[in-house]
């Protein structure tokens, strides 16, 4: 019976559509025991919708679905479970108000007498932290982490429920180097187990890392299938964008667009324990890059900046004028934008139109007679709609219903929308599509060569070397080192510096 | 061609019409329309009755508009019954001590203090707007009782009663301006203005709609503030219509008024803001009392019939 | 008291029908009649004494001020008139006689707070507690258990169930709201010239003291024949003034040609005057009970309100301080039942009913409107 | 270093501990010791006393116990007091009708009905509760009035007064043990049980919680029908403290169960849920009620004195 051959999964001629939507043709899709299955397309193609069917949380239009040959409907989360499906949710099932190994164990709880016993909870779930090779206090609320810690959070829930069947989407979307490698490690010890492993990315390096085979959906259609060893990069990248694609990761030489106007510039800025006396300068038309491994206090440097957190001490002066942020909006009037680094908790009001969330910054500029106008709002929101791609049935549509990758381009649409001068940018690119990448990567440049500045944060490190001009490594709230791009010979020395090596 | 896009957007809002939010529409025209049959006889449809039905309603509809700010900014307001009793006792003492524009003016102060108070702990202390203005109930009829004995305060100024109470201007009751001004304004500011949309993004991500520079503090400080505004206007009808002030006017219309708003499609969890919808939800309910009472119903039997009106028209409001 | 009929009738100029001035007589008549005895009984059919019988004197006086007495006043409900100037005349009785009133509690008309607001008050001790229960049944036991604490007790209006007068309790002090109910089904006659149609809003709650005047309105208005009551509508609170304003505008409605409204007390009748006014029904005749003060501008003004049977509160607060003060000190003999005489109100007496209810002048408000 | 690991725990729990959701144990110890020194010669220490308060919060405390798994399931029950009501009515009914245990049981399952009625609504119409229990609570005591015409049904059965009043087991008053049963399996079922988790689960973030699989639908039918249960417990209590059912016995009820949730620590918005705290916040409610009456306050002062205490409570549990 356990020797079973042939395919564990097979789903044959899934279709779905989401209202008058189609979002799902016909796809068909199977994986083999032990097999690490890649699922790659644009944002909105429908992964995560191919997914969720199997998973139970949406239920087909037509198709049929086989797990180890027999057929099977899958009508809920329960029934999946059942049939030794668990999934690593892009955006995370877990619950704020409790704690990291209560999120594990959720209808999983180890009892005894009929009561939990949260002890044992919480030593299982530092046992797999140790195998993820993550330190994480598992007696920790999960609304007090950031969104690095929720991802691992939700990996290890779906590790937690020994499936056979393990559906991964974007497990890394936030992750760095590190918290990555002890993913793939452990990606590998399953594999051997005979588990198979469904993931769901855009980052081509991990891809071809891990995947035995991939299939590529564009526009809810499966164009592709193949073992990765009879493809290559550019072929997977074309079959995604359904073109050749542009080489946006080679970095260009900009500094004759550099100025040597100092636009920003912070001096000793201290923010309780996770920013200590950071000074920095930013010049007209520059790109900074802000390495570091996670917690190392770049988030909350930008975010001391924004005005959304208060300096304890320390300066900010703005074109050598010091300001006081005590709010975003103070530093909104002072021409700056931050890109979160969570769009659903900080970037966007999910249960609201796309309209209303892209020109939520823009709405001086939408009045007639000081009334907002319907018509300069739509007018407004097709133009971003259009300048990024967003892929959506209807500009009225509710963000929270749009693919995790539109929603992080609502969430850049709108800010660039607003024009700033300095634009600060945490992990732009978490859960874009490479197509996508690389325009923004592009856009990036050109909003930097008209004369705007630039610091970015981003845990991808060909991307941060691509576009930055200089690169500052933060480690435990303080700048360890400062890099121009031109010291920099190769994304190893930059991994090392990071790591604090060198 | 032409004709398509014409008409595209017309049939896309249709289809994105959610019944959910706009049940309230279907169930007055439903609840209406029953009673006009059943009550032929009874002169539910004469003109003055609907008239009446309005006007017996206007309190609660200016306190919902401003509740309708308050809920979408996904904060709520029990204080607005007490405010509206002791606002209607400190008008009445006031008109009688200093005159008639000397008493509006401490009257609809007495509601934006009062809100302003419940607003200040509620933005900048943080504290849940739940516990802080069912204080403020307790507190507010507790002034009113005091500052009058309980006894009620007479309004004898012609011209007060006038402004706030039966007058017409022209063939227009004053009450019903009052109403369409209150009701006009409440929803253009909520949809057409940034502090609407502010409001809205507050109660829909208070940490997204921060980082994307609403003043979160500010909207929530004024929309209490507003809510006792709107509250102490309710109070000064009442005063007007009854032609005195006292603690009780108000009392217990924090429910009804609540109960409008989310009738009208406006979510207790915030993000969303129906005015128009309010004002059903609260003409709605004065609908269902007076077709009741018409049919000569007990109250008892009126209690359950009006119970079970709402719950059927709620639960008619499932999604599909 | 009711005098001045004839010149009202001159007034309106025109030469009265027959059957007018044999109602006016028979009303006058019947009103002295009211005034001078009490149809009400006591709880256990008690005959009632008067007023006087609770006298105290001079040597009582100066025993009591002596015996450094505490009391406590249990309310079901404080937010009204009838309430305040009750509790008026127990503290300015009680402070006359030397006692100290250590808590006034309210109820908000909840039996279960009543009960609790008995427990509470007890850990103070009191020599006396004043009290009117919400609900007989649900108190009694809290009531007995203060009588076995040695408390006096001295009921308003309403007594616990399974408890005697004289040994658990000293006694209970009413108005006769019986005949307060009579009082205003007379006043409506008269109002009326004994023909036309009216509505009644009654008090929908198992309530003696409104039941009681119902009972007394509809009792008399048999009397009759002439006047037809339309329909009956329940208000169950606690908006009474709102839920009275409905239930009028429905009867508005439904009978165009109304004549007058009956309301079981001065809260909701406002809100009846409030729906006369919207449907611009001025000539709308309203009775009603007890002595507000918005009740009494429409007497002075002569608008609306055509009449009422006044309840003595502020008296009954006086003589219910008498009484249990009296028992501190072991005076025996006392009357189990005390209840003080119905107060027909109309335009021409308003201002003296005024004195007598509340012992002070009417207010300006009252009286700067009185038209002659 | 054994010392430090021993140590470790209890400090990061301290660091940890907070402050916001507990202020109900320093508010309650604050204002218990303030009038234990401003009232120490009126009796307010007196164990008679402090008996008779947690004696009169029973039915408060029965009900914010059910409340907090309906809050925490991000749901509101507005209908407690009127099942309570309902509840007193029909056991004091059929006790006289058919004897105890059938009374006992009549009363609870009125409870159960009703709330299981509200729950389905909410579960499966998806219908807001806010709404639904709204009409509940009109629609039910709508029916209590009706089945009794208003009046009271006296209860003579000795042996329920003594269970569900003023009994005794041993020294030990009966209610106490009602009490302490309830918020004992409150507590532990909150804390310790997949359905005290689920429920928190649930109210936390209801797709998360879909998506793990956990029965949402069925977690707020069973809330709203424990609910019922507890408000018809609570009901059964009144009927045996005050001797007899009658459709006002909890009347007005649910703001007060609501605040007390809320005092305790449970926020509105749900995922959190602190049974003990709720107990605290029936009785601070009821310690305030008590102390004030005993300083011989006037009833108005009454009434502002215990809303600044509830502000000034809330306002000190803001965020530092
Ligand atoms: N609940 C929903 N209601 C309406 N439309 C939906 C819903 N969920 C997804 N969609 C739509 O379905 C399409 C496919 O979305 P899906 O999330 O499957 O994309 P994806 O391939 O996972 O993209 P990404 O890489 O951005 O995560 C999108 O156009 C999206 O707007
Ligand atoms: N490994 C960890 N274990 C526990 N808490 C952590 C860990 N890493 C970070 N944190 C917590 O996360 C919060 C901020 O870290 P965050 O990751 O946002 O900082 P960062 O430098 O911006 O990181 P990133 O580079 O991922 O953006 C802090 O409260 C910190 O205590
Ligand atoms: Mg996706
Ligand atoms: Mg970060």
């Amino acid at each position: 019976m356990s020797k079973e051959l042939g395919p564990v999964i097979e789903m044959r001629e899934i279709s779905k559509s989401f209202g008058s939507n189609p979002v799902l043709k016909a796809v068909d899709f199977s994986v083999e025991v032990g097999e690490v299955h890649a699922l790659a397309g644009e944002n909105g193609a429908g992964k995560s919708t191919l997914m969720k069917i199997l998973q139970g949380v949406y239920q087909k239009d037509s198709g049929s679905i086989y797990i180890s040959g027999s057929k099977v409907e899958i009508t809920d989360t329960f029934s999946a479970k059942k049939v030794g499906i668990g999934m690593v949710f892009q955006e995370f099932s877990l619950i704020p108000s409790l704690t990291v190994a209560q999120n594990i164990f959720l209808t999983n709880e180890p009892t005894k007498y009929g009561l939990i016993r949260d002890s044992k909870a919480k030593s299982l779930a530092t046992e797999l932290f140790k195998t993820m090779e993550v330190d994480l206090d598992p007696g920790r609320l999960v609304e007090s982490l950031p969104t690095a810690l929720w991802q691992l959070t939700e990996i290890a829930k779906a590790l937690a429920q020994d499936a056979k069947i393990l559906i991964m989407d974007e497990p890394t979307a936030s992750l760095a180097k590190h918290e990555t490698e002890g993913l793939f490690s452990l990606i590998q010890r399953l594999k051997k187990k005979g588990i198979s492993i469904i993931y769901i990315s855009h980052r081509m390096d991990e891809i071809y890392r891990i995947a035995d085979r991939i299939t590529v959906l564009r526009d809810g259609s499966r164009v592709l299938t193949s073992r990765l060893e009879d493809l290559t990069p550019e072929k997977i990248v074309e079959a995604i964008v359904g073109r050749e694609a542009s080489a946006h990761l080679l970095h260009h030489d900009r500094s004759e667009n550099i100025s040597e106007e100092i636009v920003l510039e912070l001096e000793n800025l201290t923010c309780g324990s996770k920013v200590q006396g950071v000074s920095l300068k930013l010049r007209r038309g520059e790109i900074l890059g802000l390495a570091g491994l996670m917690g190392s206090g770049r988030t909350e440097l930008l975010n001391t900046v924004f005005g959304v957190l208060r300096p304890t001490s320390g300066t900010i002066s703005i074109n050598g004028k010091r300001i006081r942020n005590n709010s975003p909006s103070d530093a909104i009037s002072n021409r700056i934008a931050l890109i979160p680094e969570d769009r659903r908790s900080q970037g966007l009001v999910l249960d609201h139109a796309v309209t209303e969330n892209l020109t939520l910054p823009l709405i001086d500029q939408l009045t007639v007679a000081g009334l907002l106008s319907s018509k300069k709002v739509l007018k407004k929101s097709q133009e971003i709609i259009k300048q990024f791609e967003i892929k959506l049935a209807h500009p009225e549509i509710k963000v929270g219903s749009l693919s995790g990758g539109n929603q992080q381009r609502v969430v850049i649409g709108k800010w660039l929308a607003t024009d700033p001068e300095i634009l600060m940018m945490d992990e732009p690119t978490a859960g874009v599509d490479i197509g996508t990448k690389g325009e923004i990567l592009d856009l990036v440049r050109t909003i930097a060569n008209s004369g705007k500045s630039i610091i970015l944060i981003s845990s991808e490190l060909p991307e941060l070397l691509s576009v930055s001009d200089r690169i500052l490594v933060m480690k435990d709230g303080r700048v360890s080192k400062s890099l121009d791009r031109k010291e920099i010979p190769n994304e190893e020395y930059l991994q090392l510096a990071i790591q604090g090596a060198s | 061609m032409s004709n398509q896009t014409a008409f595209a957007p017309i049939l896309s809002r249709l289809k994105r019409f959610e019944w959910r939010q706009n049940i309230i529409y279907i169930a007055f025209v439903a609840v209406f329309l029953l009673f006009a049959v059943l009550l032929r006889d009874s002169g539910f449809t004469n003109p003055n009755n609907l008239m009446n039905i309005l006007r017996q309603t206007a309190t609660i509809t200016v306190m919902a508009v401003a509740m309708t700010y308050v809920i979408a900014a996904a904060e709520i307001d029990l204080s607005v019954g007490s405010i509206a009793g002791l606002s209607s006792v400190v008008t009445a003492m006031s008109i009688s001590s200093w005159g008639l524009v000397p008493g509006i003016m401490a009257g609809l102060s007495v509601g934006l203090v009062a809100g302003a108070i419940s607003g200040g702990l509620v933005a900048w202390l943080k504290v849940p707007s739940f516990l802080v203005t069912l204080g403020m109930l307790g507190l507010l009829v507790g002034v009113a009782r005091w500052i009058t004995a309980s006894a009620p305060i007479p309004i004898a100024d012609q011209t007060y009663i006038a402004i706030f109470g039966g007058g017409q201007l022209g063939p227009v009751p004053t009450i019903f301006i009052w109403v369409t001004l209150v009701v006009g304004i409440g929803a253009i500011v909520m949809n057409k203005t940034k502090f609407g949309r502010h409001v809205r993004a507050t109660g829909g991500n208070l940490v997204a709609a921060g980082y994307t520079g609403v003043k979160t503090a500010r909207v929530k400080f004024i929309v209490l503030m507003l809510s006792g505004g709107g509250a102490a206007l309710a109070g000064m009808l009442y005063a007007g219509r009854l032609q005195s002030g006292r603690f009780q006017w108000g009392t217990g219309d924090e429910l009804s008024v609540i109960a409008a708003v989310i009738l009208g499609g406006t979510s207790l969890f915030g993000g969303r803001g129906q005015v128009i919808g309010s004002l059903f939800g609260a003409v709605f309910i004065g609908l269902i009392n007076n077709g009741l009472i018409l049919m000569g119903l007990d109250v008892s039997q009126q209690q359950v019939v009006r119970g079970a009106i709402i719950i059927l028209a709620v639960a008619l409001s499932r999604k599909k | 008291t009711v005098s001045g009929t004839t010149e009202q009738s001159e007034v309106e100029g025109t030469t009265p029908p027959a059957n007018e001035i044999d109602i006016s007589a028979q009303v006058d008549a019947a009103l002295e009649e009211l005034t001078s005895s009490v149809l009400s009984l006591g709880p256990n059919g008690e005959a009632p004494a008067g007023f006087e019988s609770t006298e105290l004197t001079a040597d009582e006086v100066a025993q009591i001020q002596a015996a450094g007495l505490t009391a406590a006043i249990v309310m079901h409900y404080a937010g009204n008139d009838w309430s305040s100037a009750q509790i008026e005349g127990l503290k300015d009785e009680f402070a006359r006689l030397g006692i100290e009133v250590v808590a006034v509690t309210d109820a908000d008309f909840k039996p279960e707070k009543q009960v609790s607001d008995i427990e509470t008050v007890m850990a103070l001790n009191p020599d006396i507690i004043i009290s009117i229960p919400t609900d007989p049944v649900a108190t009694s036991a809290a009531y007995k258990k203060a009588a076995a604490a040695g408390i006096k007790l001295v009921f308003m209006d309403n007594v616990p169930a399974d408890m005697v007068g004289g040994t658990d309790y000293v006694s209970v002090v009413s108005a006769d709201n019986m005949g307060n109910g009579a009082a205003s089904a007379h006043l409506m006659a008269k109002a009326l010239n004994g023909q036309g149609k009216i509505g009644l809003i009654y008090h929908d709650a198992d309530f003696f003291v409104t039941a009681q005047r119902y009972q007394g309105f509809k009792d008399v208005l048999s009397q009759y024949p002439g006047i037809e009551v339309v329909e009956e509508k329940g208000i169950g609170g606690p908006d009474f003034a709102g839920d009275a304003q409905a239930a009028a505008t429905a009867l508005l409605t439904k009978y165009p040609d109304i004549d007058g409204l009956w309301g079981v007390w001065d809260v909701p009748a406002e809100g009846m005057m409030a729906a006369a006014r919207e449907a611009g029904r001025l000539d709308l005749k309203i009775a009603t009970q007890d002595l507000g003060t918005n009740v009494a501008i429409q007497l002075a003004k002569n608008e609306l309100i055509i009449g009422l049977g006044a309840q003595r509160p502020y008296d009954q607060g006086v003589a219910e301080a008498r009484l249990a003060a009296a028992a501190s000190i072991g005076k025996t003999g006392l009357p189990v039942f005390v209840a003080l005489g119905a107060l027909p109100v109309s335009h021409e007496n308003v201002l003296e009913a005024w004195k007598t209810v509340y012992s002070v002048d009417a207010p300006s408000s009252v009286s700067s409107v009185y038209v002659k």
